[in-house]
């Protein structure tokens, strides 16, 4: 299953990148899994599972550990959000 | 409801007179402008840049905008927040609430940026004397969202 | 602190910056219009005489600023209302709170408005279908006025 | 004692005047005691006493039914104040 993945502020900072595109393996269905996916592939990634109070949104909306990914999903992670 | 992200500055008095329209039902009309300051969290600030997330910031900030709707009988409301860079006394955002009472124009105007400040996806770098720094969210904002969830 | 009672029209823009002037210490600015509507109580309104004690009335509104002040934390705070003869759509009053933080300045503005409204000798005077009557002070204004004296 | 009294909005039109001034017997030297002696004048003045709600100020501050007169107070008279 194919995602574009987008990673904002500090998170894009520490990532080193602002977006990707990745094949998930079977096995990935949702937020958690995908987390545990990325943090697997070392580097950079264990930030996601260390940036304090993690937030992700599926296709523009807020999401939660158990929302399911589809293909051609858009998935973002960031840190949150301090606007106004 | 006018909901817009940009990062031209914005004219309050032009944005009011928008929003009430000459509308002889309005009876009421709330509203907020929030600036960047010199001094935040310990720290003199010499200039800040706000990020955010084109698209579902649209989309959070429109969907506040009509729950604040849903809440409240008012008659419109008015969202202009700012990205990119900007200097201490810059106006970051401008909300504002328009209904026949002033009860429901100010919560709704208080409920936009209690949320807004929470659930939209901005991001504030600031530059101080010891470098940049990524804003941290505050507890305080997050009680503040929570108290309209009853 | 400004308060003015006037006859003439105000404009929001103009008074508003007025109040913030540049200061970078201020984060948050709270205001607040209220307009003639031409509903009023289940009536047409065509038109609305304000009637006031002067002298009384600066005092009792510069009584009402003040207490905001010692009550937040807030940098500022501009209060106009106006008195004579007004139109439906017509601006009546103006209140503004700059302060540096949100909670600070919208817990001010509504203070003030709730107070001006229950001791602030204004009275309204309006012209319907049915002649001219004056306006009955309202139990929710009194209630709303309440809620500050915890 | 001499007094300036003052009637506003819909009271002075049932008063049918703005204002007065007047010279108070003795044993009259409070609120209470002054609203006392214009209603038992007759006329229109017992309005003062059926009024909804009355509010009354002394020297241009609320006043209460016990707040005590002096020489050359200026009293006023006035229904639910109805601004903003």
């Amino acid at each position: 299953m194919r995602l574009k993945i987008l990673y904002f502020a500090g998170l894009r900072e520490q990532i080193g990148q602002g977006s990707e595109e990745l094949d998930l393996p079977a096995g990935v269905f949702d937020i958690a899994g995908l987390i545990q996916f990325l943090v697997a592939r070392g580097g950079q990634w264990p930030s996601l599972a260390t940036v304090r109070n993690l937030r992700y949104a599926v296709n523009q909306e807020m999401a939660r550990l158990d929302t399911p990914l589809c293909p051609g999903d858009e998935v973002a992670f960031f840190p949150p959000v301090t606007g106004g | 409801m006018v909901v817009r992200v940009q990062e031209t500055d914005f004219d309050v008095g032009t944005e009011l007179a928008a929003l009430h329209r000459n509308d002889p039902q309005i009876g009421a009309l709330a509203s907020f402008v929030g600036f960047v300051r010199e001094m935040n969290d310990g720290a003199g600030v010499s200039e800040m840049t706000l990020e955010h997330y084109p698209g579902m910031t649209e989309k959070a900030l429109a969907a506040i905008v009509a729950e604040a709707r849903q809440r409240w009988a008012i008659v419109d409301a008015l969202l202009i927040h700012r990205v990119g860079r900007l200097l201490p006394g810059d106006q970051i955002v401008l909300v504002a609430v328009a209904g026949s009472h002033r009860g429901e124009a100010f919560a709704a105007c208080q409920f936009i940026m209690d949320y807004l400040k929470t659930r939209a996806p901005f991001w504030k770098r600031e530059v101080t004397a010891d470098g940049a720094r990524w804003v941290e969210a505050h507890a305080a904002d997050e009680q503040a969202a929570e108290r309209w969830q009853t």
